[in-house]
């Protein structure tokens, strides 16, 4: 793989307060005709879940965040990344996790923003409770999100050339 | 590496499975890989059998970075084991 | 195709000031576990291009705006749609379009997200001059955004079902 | 359609090169699709001739809905001519 743009900012961040909160950074600099962003929220299951607890494994989390940007700015010519994923309890509606993208252009970004929140949601140690009426639970691993993942992978020396 | 120290640590509901968050183990110089390290875990460790029998799905870290059972495990090594994640 | 959600929230509005001052709905309903916000910005393009003026179609550019929000919802199951185009000038950095869209999934989302920008940039009534040292030029429409366009209504019967 | 008027507005670079935002027309009756009105329009109005010659890619929309030059035009029609959009 050839580093298109060396010179892309990453930003990674592991926050435990709401994420409403945070601001992401504006990129106005003239460069970024294109901004992907991507919020993800806590779904109620039409009322079967009350909240979520997000685990993680502090220091490798922010190691592995950092490493799929680099991998995303590997892959496509983008200005600007910033991945904030949110910890501890978390209500309905509220963000769980921001990926944003800035690119000069919008399919370099849009693809770029999938592609990270794909290999997100398989490969970054972090783990999901659900309180329902009886209690918090585990939530198990989904198929096609490996699956999803593992799409971007198979694409990878095409794609990278 | 017998009488060397490997930090295994334990995350999401394999560490409420084991009980334990860290285990600061010495196994013997046949260990060398994390596939050999729980097996060694399962029979040293009774609660870690029970959890990892439990989990059969697992990820595993060495030292912060994604591994596989076939990687190699050193002295001084932290190797995590943990259900697929969740995050996202 | 099939109507998969007829309740699909659609927002359009065609704003002649900044939309850094215009809030999007947030969609902490509990049902929308991801939203995909694109913004356009203006480029300077390496100094080349210092503000755009945007014409549009009074009238059938929010009717137009209107229909592919709908062909969108058509096609994924999305819960609200809102897709805000800024007219007259605009400087550089500052936001040309945003399109936003709220769905259970992320694949849907994104999908959506991108498709709406193709379509918009090919099918909706709107043109843009730049200003550059020497004065204001219509920018020319581009061959791949046609073409970007087109893969969606190649692939729309397959998608649809 | 004779003596039936159709609304023919131009936009952007057709509009500037028209000098005219838009036109109130009377084709005769042979003229029943939008090509027909565009060879009618450039024989009867000379600047608009010339702004379609000089902008040989264009789009087309009949009351707000786009439409192709196949499209038919009918009287109390609004037929809008523009170069390929740029929004976004």
């Amino acid at each position: 793989m050839t580093a298109i743009n060396a010179e892309t900012d990453i930003r990674v961040a592991i926050i435990a307060e709401p994420l409403e909160g945070v601001s992401s950074v504006e990129g106005q600099d003239g460069r970024s005709g294109a901004e992907v962003r991507f919020s993800g929220r806590v779904r109620d299951e039409s009322g079967r879940v009350r909240a979520l607890f997000l685990e993680h494994y502090p220091g490798m989390t922010e190691n592995a965040l950092t490493r799929i940007a680099e991998h995303a700015r590997e892959r496509w010519p983008l200005n600007a990344i910033e991945i904030i994923h949110r910890i501890g309890e978390i209500q309905v509606g509220e963000e769980i996790v921001r990926v944003v993208v800035w690119a000069g252009h919008r399919h370099a970004a849009f693809e770029a923003c999938a592609f990270l929140m794909d290999i997100l949601k398989s490969q970054v140690p972090l783990w999901k409770k659900e309180l329902n009426d009886d209690g918090w639970h585990w939530v198990e691993a989904r198929e096609r999100d490996a699956e999803a993942a593992a799409r971007w992978m198979g694409a990878a020396s095409e794609r990278a050339r | 590496m017998n009488g060397t120290i490997i930090e295994v640590r334990f995350f999401a509901v394999l560490r409420e499975r084991v009980g334990e968050e860290v285990l600061r183990v010495s196994p013997p110089a046949a260990v060398t890989t994390v596939a050999a390290l729980c097996d060694w875990l399962t029979t040293e460790y009774p609660a870690v059998g029970i959890a990892l029998e439990a989990t059969p799905r697992r990820m595993v870290a060495i030292n912060e970075e994604l591994a596989t059972p076939d990687s190699p495990v050193a002295a001084g090594d932290t190797v995590a084991l943990f259900p697929p994640v969740t995050g996202g």
